[in-house]
C-alpha cells in the first residue's frame, strides 16, 4: 500500500515537469554532398504531463526529430529545451541520452538474451542509484500492476508482441521519466491487438501522468490517445497544423465510434492526406 | 559528382588511417627484422623474418624470372581446374538434393559423414588413386570447395520463401518452369556466396597439396606457388617465402573479388538502391 | 446512492464505467456490513454474488485443515472478490473468506451484472477485460498458493512438463521413424561402403585395386594384433588422437581469448577499426598454408609451428565473425541502454558482448572446423605425432589402410568437437534456444 | 451462432438453386487440423460459408484464427482434413489459375523487373503474346507504375509493390481473386489510399474477390459482405451485409451513419475475439473471457 502512495506522490510531483520546448529547429542531412532538409524551422511547445501525437507520412523526418529530444542524432540549428534545461542548441549540437526521456522504439528494442524481469531492471541497475534487492522488488510489483505477472522469467521472444510492448513501457517507467518519446511503437501490430494495446497505454498513462510524445501515421490511433495532434508536412517536416483533441480523459474504445471522434476525423482527414499523396506520389521508402 | 566521390574515399580519414596502419606495421615490421644490425639483438619471432625492404628487393629481382610466373600459372591453372569442377559437379547435385527428397534423404547422410575429414586429410589417398600427381592435386582442390558449393546452394534452395512456389503455382506456372525461374534464380546469391569462400578454401588447398606432394610432374619451378615457396624453404633464400605468400595472397583475393563481380553482374536485383 | 457509486468507482474494473451506467449498477447492489471473524463463505459453497470491500479487511484462505493457506492479499477497501459468481463453469468458491474486522461489502449478484452488460457489449468488454486482468494478478501471485490448489501442485506441474517434453519426443522419434528418411539413410551408406567394398575388392577396377579395402581397414581397426601397427587396440592410436586434440585445443582457446576481444573492439571502436583492420584484411587473404616456412622459421621446435598456423586459422575466423556480430546488432539496443542510463562501459558489458553472442558462436564454428583443417596440413609437414602426422607416414612407408583409419579419426574427432561448440553455445544462449524452439514446434 | 451460420447457408442455397455461378466458392463444413495423436492442433473447424459471384467478400478476425490456413485451402495448397470447398460446383483439387492468391507482404519475385513479373504468368502458360504485352503495358499505367517497369521489386516502395502486385494478379484474368491481408505492413497513409485504389479496380472489373484483413475501416470499406470469424478453432461467427454505394470513397464512407452503425456491430462482436486472444496467457482469464461470451452469445439466440 505504501508504496502505492509513494509513486502516486511521485508521480504528481513529475507532473509539473516534462515540458518539452522546441524552438525553430533546422536538421540537414549531408549524404555525399547531397544536402537534404529534414527538419524545417520547426518550432513546438509540449506542455507537461501531455499526449502529443505527431502525425506525418513516412520518412517525412518526424522519427529525425524524436532522435534530436532523445540525443541520438545532432540538429543543424535550433534550440531544444527540457523544463528550461538546454538538450540541445547552438554549442552543443547533440542532446546527451539520458533516463529523463526514454524512447519505445518502432520494433521494439527490449534485449532477447535478458528475461523480462531483467529488462525491466536494466535501468535502475546501470544507474546503480538503488540496492539491486530494492530494484528487483520494484520492478516485480510494477510488472505486476501492469498485469504481466507470470511473465517475469520469460525472454521476450517467448511472449506475444503485445506483451512485449508493455514490458518495454514498463521498462522505461522504471526510471521515473519526465518524458516518454514513442516512435510508432504499434506499426507493426494487427489492427485488433493494437486496439487493446492502446487502452492498456492509457491506463497506465493515468497512473504516471508523464509527457509523451507519440509518433505515428495512424489518424485514428493519434486522436483516441492524444490531448493534442500535431501534423507534420512531408519533407522536410514542420507543423502544418495543429489540434487539440477535446474528448475528456479517461477514454475506452467506445469513443471510437463517438460522434466527436468522427469529426476530428473528417477535421483532419485531408489535411493528413494531402500530404500522404505527396509522399505517396514521390515514391518514398517507408521506415 | 563521381569524381569528387572519389576524392572523397581516397582522401577520406578511413584510408588516411588506413596508410598510416598500414605504414607503422612495415616499419614495425623492418625494425624487428633488423633488429640484430640496429638494436644490438634479436627481437623474438619477428627477428627471423625477412625485413620488407629485402622482401622488394627480391620480388623485384623475382619479375623477370620467369619460373616464377610458371608457378602463377600452374597455380592458378590448378585452381580452375578444381573450382570448376567443382561447380560443375556442386551445384546440380546441391539443387537435386533441395529438389527431390528420397535423393536428398539417400545422399544427405553420407554426405554429413564426409564433410568433416578435412580436405587436406585426403592428399595420400588421392596420390595413390590418381594416375598422374596433376590429377591428384586437381582431385584433393576439386573436395575442398566441392562440400561448400554444395551447402550453400542446398541452403539456398531450400530456405526459398514458400509463397514464390504457391504464386508462381496459382498463376498456372509448369514444374520445369518453377524451377526454371523460380528456383534457379532464388538460389542464385547462395551459389554466388558459396562459390567466393569455395574459391577461397581451393587457394588453400593448392599450396597446401603442392607443398605436400612436393610441386607437379615438371618439379622445380613448374611446381606452382605452393612448392615455390616450399622450394624457397629448403633452398635457404627466405626473401622469396614471404614473396611467394604475398602472391599467393594477392592471387586468392583477385580471384574471389572477379566472383564477387562477376556474381554481382548475375543477381542484378542485389544492388542496393 | 451517490455514495455507492463512487464506492463503485474506486473498484478496479469500474473505473472507466460511464456514471449513469455506475448507477444502474449500484442499483443492483447490496449493502451489508459483517463482524470480526464473520466468514461469507467457505470452500464449495454456490458463487452467486461478487463482493466490494467498502471498508475494512477480509482475508482468503484456500484448502482445508493443516493444508490451509492465506492468501497474501488482504482484501481492502476497493477491493473486488468472489469473482467465481461471474463465471459459467466455476460456481463455487475456492477459497474460504473471513472478515479481519468490522468490514462493509457491497455485494452484487453476478448473474444480474453480466445482463446488465449483455446490453451493452461494448463497455462489457471492457470490465470484464479489466476483472480478467485482475484475476490473472491475483491468481497467479503467490506459488504457495498455487501449490495448495490440487491441480497445480508445483511437483505435479514439473512432472507434467516433463512428462509432456518426453511424450513430445517419443513422438518426434516414431514420426522420424514412420518417415522414410532413416531407411533411405540406410540405403545411402551402403551404396556408399558397396561401391567402396565392390570396386576396390571384388571387382578389383584398375586404379581401385590400389586402394585400402573396406575389409581390410575395419579387420585392421579392430585387430588386437594390427598388421600395420594402428588399430582401436594399440595406445599409439590414443596418443595421436590426443596429440591433435591438444594442439587444437591450444590453439582454439588461444584464438578464442584473443579473437572474441579483438572483434568485440574492432565492431564497438570505429577509430580502432579504421586503424587496425586494413592490417588484419591485408594479412588474411593469405592461405594459412603459405606460413609453414615461415613459422617454421619463426618458432623453434616442431611443436609451436604447428600450433601457431592452428591459431592462426582459428582466429581470424573468430575475430571476423564477432566483427560482423557486432554490426550487425540493431542500434535501437544501445540506443535504448544510453536511453536507461548504462555508460559507454556498461552497454559494451550489457549490450554489444550479448548481442554479438550468435555469431561469436557462428564463428567459433567455422573456427574450429578450419583449426582442424590446418591442424592436418601443418602435421602432414612438419610434427612428430598427430592424425595428419598418421596419414602422411602412412602414405610414405605404404601402409595404406592407417590412412583411412586416419581420416575416419579424424572425421569422427572434427564433428564432435563442432558438436560441443555448438552444445556450448546453445548452453550460453539459452534465449536463443527458447526462441527458436518455439518458433520451430 | 447457428442462426449465423444458417443465414450464410440459406445464401447459398438460394443461389445454388437459381443457378450455379462460375465464380461462386461454396465452403461447406470444413474442419483442418495440424499433427497427429496428442499433438492435433484444429485451426479450422466444421467452417461453411459462401463467397457470391462478383461480389467483393471480405473476412475479418483476431491474428491467428485460421485465415490463412483457409486461404491455403481455398487456393489448394492444402487439403481440408473434413468437409468440401467447391468452385462454382466443382470441387477444389489442387491450386490453379481460376484462383488467384495476393499475399499477405509482398511476393513478387525479387529477381525479376515488374514489368517480369508481370509478365510471369501469361509467360508460363506459354502465351507470351503481342496481345498480353499490351495488357501488360495498360495495367503498368492503370497501377501507375510505367516509369518502372524496369526496376526491381526491392527497389519499389512498400505501396508501389503492392500495386504491382495486384497488376501480376489481373493479367491473369481470374474468376476469383484471393487476396490475404495485402496491405499489412503498410503505413496507415499509404494503406487508405490503396483501399481507394483497391476499391476502383474491382468497381470497374466486378470480380468476384475475396480479401481476408485484421482491420476492421478496411473491411467496412472495401466489403459488399463481411464475415466475422471467430478465434481459433476458426469458424464463421456472423455475415453482415454491408450495403453501402459504390463507387466509394474514403471521406464519404467514413462519414455515412450506415458504416459507422455496421462498425459499431462488427467490433463489439470482434473485441470479444480479440479479447480472448489476448487473454490467452493465462488459464483462469481465458476461462473467465470465455464463458462471459458464451453467457452472451446465448443471450442473443435466446
Amino acid at each position: 500500500m505504501s508504496a502505492v502512495l509513494q509513486r502516486s506522490a511521485m508521480s504528481e510531483k513529475v507532473a509539473l515537469q516534462g515540458a518539452i520546448r522546441i524552438e525553430d529547429v533546422v536538421k540537414i542531412y549531408d549524404p555525399e554532398g547531397a544536402a537534404v532538409m529534414a527538419v524545417d524551422h520547426c518550432s513546438l511547445d509540449i506542455p507537461a504531463g501531455e499526449i502529443c501525437m505527431i502525425v506525418g507520412p513516412s520518412g517525412c523526418g518526424k522519427t529525425t526529430l524524436l532522435n534530436a529530444i532523445a540525443g541520438f542524432h545532432s540538429i543543424t540549428s535550433g534550440k531544444i529545451y527540457l523544463d528550461d534545461k538546454l538538450l540541445c542548441g547552438p554549442g552543443k549540437p547533440m542532446a546527451e541520452p539520458g533516463s529523463d526521456r526514454i524512447v519505445v522504439f518502432q520494433n521494439g528494442a527490449l534485449f532477447p538474451w535478458k528475461t523480462n524481469l531483467e529488462n525491466v531492471a536494466f535501468g535502475p541497475l546501470m544507474q546503480g542509484k538503488m540496492g539491486k534487492k530494492e530494484i528487483y522488488e520494484k520492478a516485480r510489483s510494477m510488472m505486476a500492476d501492469a498485469g504481466l505477472s507470470g511473465t517475469e522469467h520469460n525472454y521476450p521472444g517467448e511472449v506475444s508482441s503485445g506483451l512485449r510492448r508493455r514490458v518495454e513501457i514498463v521498462r522505461a517507467l522504471m526510471n521515473n521519466p519526465k518524458v516518454l518519446l514513442f516512435d510508432e511503437p504499434y506499426r507493426a501490430l494487427d489492427s485488433l491487438t493494437k486496439s487493446v494495446m492502446h487502452e492498456a497505454l492509457l491506463e497506465i498513462y493515468y497512473k504516471n501522468k508523464v509527457t509523451i510524445f507519440f509518433i505515428t501515421h495512424d489518424l485514428e490511433e493519434a486522436i483516441f490517445l492524444g490531448h493534442r495532434l500535431v501534423i507534420m508536412t512531408s519533407r522536410p517536416c514542420k507543423p502544418k497544423k495543429i489540434l487539440d483533441i477535446d474528448i475528456p480523459h479517461p477514454r475506452d474504445y467506445s469513443v471510437l465510434t463517438s460522434p466527436r471522434f468522427r469529426e476530428l476525423m473528417d477535421e483532419t482527414i485531408e489535411v493528413v492526406h494531402e500530404e500522404a499523396k505527396k509522399a505517396f506520389a514521390a515514391g518514398e521508402k517507408e521506415g | 559528382m563521381k569524381i569528387t566521390g572519389l576524392r572523397k574515399t581516397l582522401f577520406s580519414r578511413a584510408t588516411l588511417r588506413a596508410v598510416i596502419a598500414l605504414s607503422v606495421f612495415l616499419v614495425l615490421w623492418e625494425i624487428g627484422s633488423q633488429s640484430k644490425q640496429w638494436l644490438g639483438f634479436t627481437v623474438p619471432w619477428i627477428g627471423q623474418v625477412p625485413a620488407p625492404t629485402a622482401v622488394l628487393k627480391a620480388w623485384v629481382e623475382l619479375l623477370s624470372d620467369p619460373g616464377y610466373w610458371q608457378s602463377w600459372y600452374m597455380s592458378t591453372l590448378r585452381v580452375l581446374a578444381g573450382f570448376f569442377a567443382a561447380m560443375l559437379i556442386g551445384i546440380p547435385l546441391g539443387l537435386f538434393m533441395a529438389v527431390n527428397r528420397t535423393f536428398n534423404g539417400l545422399a544427405f547422410p553420407s554426405f554429413e559423414i564426409l564433410r568433416p575429414i578435412p580436405p587436406l586429410a585426403w592428399v595420400p589417398a588421392s596420390i595413390i588413386f590418381w594416375p598422374t600427381q596433376e590429377l591428384s592435386i586437381a582431385f584433393v582442390t576439386f573436395l575442398g570447395a566441392f562440400f561448400t558449393v554444395v551447402i550453400n546452394v542446398l541452403g539456398g534452395a531450400k530456405s526459398i520463401d514458400v509463397r514464390f512456389f504457391q504464386s508462381a503455382q496459382s498463376m498456372g506456372s509448369s514444374q520445369w518452369d518453377v524451377f526454371r525461374r523460380v528456383v534457379l534464380p532464388a538460389t542464385l546469391p547462395s551459389i554466388v556466396v558459396g562459390s567466393a569462400v569455395g574459391m577461397g578454401i581451393t587457394w588453400e588447398v593448392v599450396v597446401a597439396a603442392e607443398m605436400i606432394s612436393g610441386g607437379g610432374g615438371g618439379g622445380g619451378s613448374g611446381g606452382g606457388l605452393g612448392f615455390f615457396i616450399w622450394n624457397s624453404y629448403v633452398g635457404g633464400s627466405y626473401e622469396q617465402i614471404v614473396v611467394g605468400m604475398i602472391s599467393i595472397g594477392i592471387a586468392g583475393f583477385a580471384c574471389s573479388e572477379l566472383l564477387r563481380t562477376l556474381g554481382g553482374y548475375f543477381t542484378p536485383w542485389l544492388k542496393k538502391r | 446512492m451517490d455514495q455507492l457509486v463512487t464506492l463503485l468507482k474506486r473498484a478496479m474494473p469500474f473505473q472507466m464505467v460511464p456514471d449513469d451506467t455506475l448507477k444502474a449498477i449500484a442499483g443492483l447492489a447490496k449493502y451489508e456490513s459483517h463482524a470480526q471473524g464473520d466468514v461469507i463463505y467457505h470452500i464449495g459453497d454456490y458463487a452467486d454474488d461478487i463482493y466490494i470491500v467498502s471498508s475494512g479487511s477480509v482475508q482468503h484462505t484456500l484448502g482445508i485443515g493443516t493444508q490451509a493457506t492465506h492468501l497474501d492479499k488482504t482484501m481492502r477497501s476497493g477491493d473486488v472478490f468472489g469473482w467465481a459468481a461471474v463465471l459459467e463453469n466455476q460456481r463455487s468458491r475456492l477459497a474460504k473468506t473471513v472478515c479481519l474486522e468490522r468490514t462493509e461489502l457491497i455485494r452484487i449478484n453476478g448473474e444480474d451484472l453480466i445482463n446488465l452488460f449483455k446490453a451493452s457489449p461494448a463497455l462489457g468488454d471492457v470490465v470484464m477485460s479489466r476483472f480478467a486482468t485482475m484475476i490473472n494478478k491475483e491468481f497467479t501471485l503467490p506459488e504457495a498458493v498455487a501449490a495448495q490448489v490440487p491441480h497445480f501442485t508445483q511437483a505435479q506441474a514439473t512432472m507434467a512438463t516433463m512428462a509432456t517434453g518426453l511424450t513430445l519426443t517419443m513422438f518426434r522419434v516414431s514420426q522420424w521413424l514412420k518417415s522414410p528418411k532413416p531407411y533411405l539413410m540406410l540405403i545411402g551408406f551402403s551404396i556408399l561402403l558397396g561401391i567402396w567394398y565392390f570396386t576396390v575388392e571384388v571387382w578389383k577396377l584398375p586404379r581401385f585395386e590400389d586402394m585400402p579395402g573396406l575389409t581390410v581397414v575395419v579387420k585392421e581397426l579392430f585387430s588386437k594384433d594390427p598388421t600395420y601397427g594402428l588399430s582401436l587396440y594399440t595406445p599409439e592410436y590414443y596418443q595421436h588422437v590426443w596429440v591433435s586434440l591438444r594442439r587444437i585445443g591450444i590453439a582454439f582457446f588461444l584464438a578464442t581469448i584473443l579473437g572474441v576481444p579483438l572483434g568485440l573492439f574492432l565492431g564497438w571502436s570505429k577509430t580502432f577499426r579504421e586503424y587496425v583492420f586494413p592490417v588484419f584484411e591485408t594479412l588474411r587473404p593469405i592461405p594459412i598454408l603459405a606460413w609453414v616456412p615461415l613459422a617454421i622459421l619463426m618458432f623453434s621446435g616442431s611443436e609451436t609451428p604447428v600450433i601457431y598456423l592452428t591459431f592462426l586459422a582459428s582466429f581470424f575466423a573468430t575475430a571476423l565473425n564477432t566483427m560482423l556480430g557486432v554490426e550487425t546488432i540493431d542500434e535501437s539496443y544501445s540506443r535504448a541502454a544510453s536511453c536507461l542510463g548504462a555508460s559507454k562501459w556498461q552497454t559494451f558489458r550489457e549490450v554489444i558482448v550479448p548481442g554479438a553472442m550468435p555469431f561469436i558462436f557462428t564463428g567459433l564454428q567455422i573456427s574450429i572446423g578450419v583449426a582442424w583443417f590446418s591442424l592436418v596440413a601443418g602435421e602432414m609437414v612438419s610434427g612428430q605425432f598427430g592424425l595428419g602426422y598418421v596419414i602422411n607416414t602412412s602414405y610414405t612407408m605404404v601402409r595404406y589402410p592407417t590412412i583411412v583409419i586416419g581420416m575416419v579419426t579424424l572425421g569422427a574427432v572434427g564433428y564432435t568437437t563442432s558438436a560441443m561448440v555448438r552444445m556450448a553455445g546453445d548452453y550460453m544462449m539459452q534465449w536463443r534456444v527458447r526462441e527458436l524452439a518455439l518458433g520451430g514446434r | 451462432m447457428t442462426t449465423d451460420i444458417s443465414h450464410g447457408l440459406s445464401a447459398t442455397s438460394a443461389s445454388v438453386s437459381s443457378k450455379v455461378n462460375a465464380g461462386e466458392i461454396t465452403v461447406s463444413n470444413v474442419s483442418k487440423s495440424y499433427g497427429a495423436g496428442l499433438f492435433t492442433k484444429e485451426v479450422i473447424k466444421d467452417c461453411s460459408f459462401t463467397i457470391e459471384c462478383n461480389k467483393l467478400t471480405v473476412m475479418i478476425g483476431p491474428s491467428g484464427c485460421g485465415k490463412s490456413t483457409l486461404i491455403r485451402l481455398l487456393a489448394g495448397f492444402e487439403k481440408p482434413t473434413t468437409g468440401d470447398i467447391k468452385l462454382g460446383g466443382k470441387p477444389i483439387t489442387g491450386p490453379g489459375r481460376d484462383r488467384l492468391v495476393v499475399f499477405q507482404e509482398s511476393a513478387l519475385f525479387p529477381w525479376m523487373t515488374t514489368y517480369e513479373n508481370i509478365m510471369y504468368g501469361p509467360r508460363a502458360r506459354g502465351e507470351d503474346t503481342q496481345e498480353n504485352r499490351d495488357q501488360a503495358d495498360y495495367l503498368l499505367e492503370k497501377v501507375g507504375l510505367t516509369a518502372f517497369r524496369k526496376k526491381y521489386p526491392p527497389q519499389l516502395s512498400g505501396g508501389m509493390q503492392r500495386r504491382a502486385e495486384l497488376a501480376r494478379a489481373m493479367i491473369n484474368n481470374p474468376e476469383v481473386m484471393i487476396l490475404d491481408e495485402p496491405f499489412r505492413g503498410l503505413d496507415c497513409m499509404s494503406k487508405e489510399l490503396m483501399w481507394e485504389y483497391y476499391a476502383g479496380l474491382y468497381e470497374e472489373s466486378r470480380r468476384t474477390n475475396f480479401f481476408v484483413t485484421t482491420d476492421i475501416d478496411e473491411a467496412i470499406f472495401l466489403a459488399d459482405r463481411l464475415l466475422i470469424m471467430s478465434n481459433v478453432p476458426g469458424q464463421v461467427r456472423a455475415t453482415i451485409e454491408v450495403d453501402l454505394p459504390r463507387p466509394r470513397r474514403l471521406a464519404f464512407v467514413f462519414d455515412s451513419e450506415r458504416a459507422n452503425a455496421v462498425k459499431m456491430e462488427a467490433l463489439s462482436l470482434l473485441h470479444e475475439e480479440a479479447m480472448k486472444s489476448f487473454t490467452g496467457g493465462s488459464k483462469a482469464a481465458a476461462d473467465f473471457v470465455e464463458a462471459y461470451s458464451r453467457r452472451s452469445s446465448k443471450a442473443e439466440a435466446g
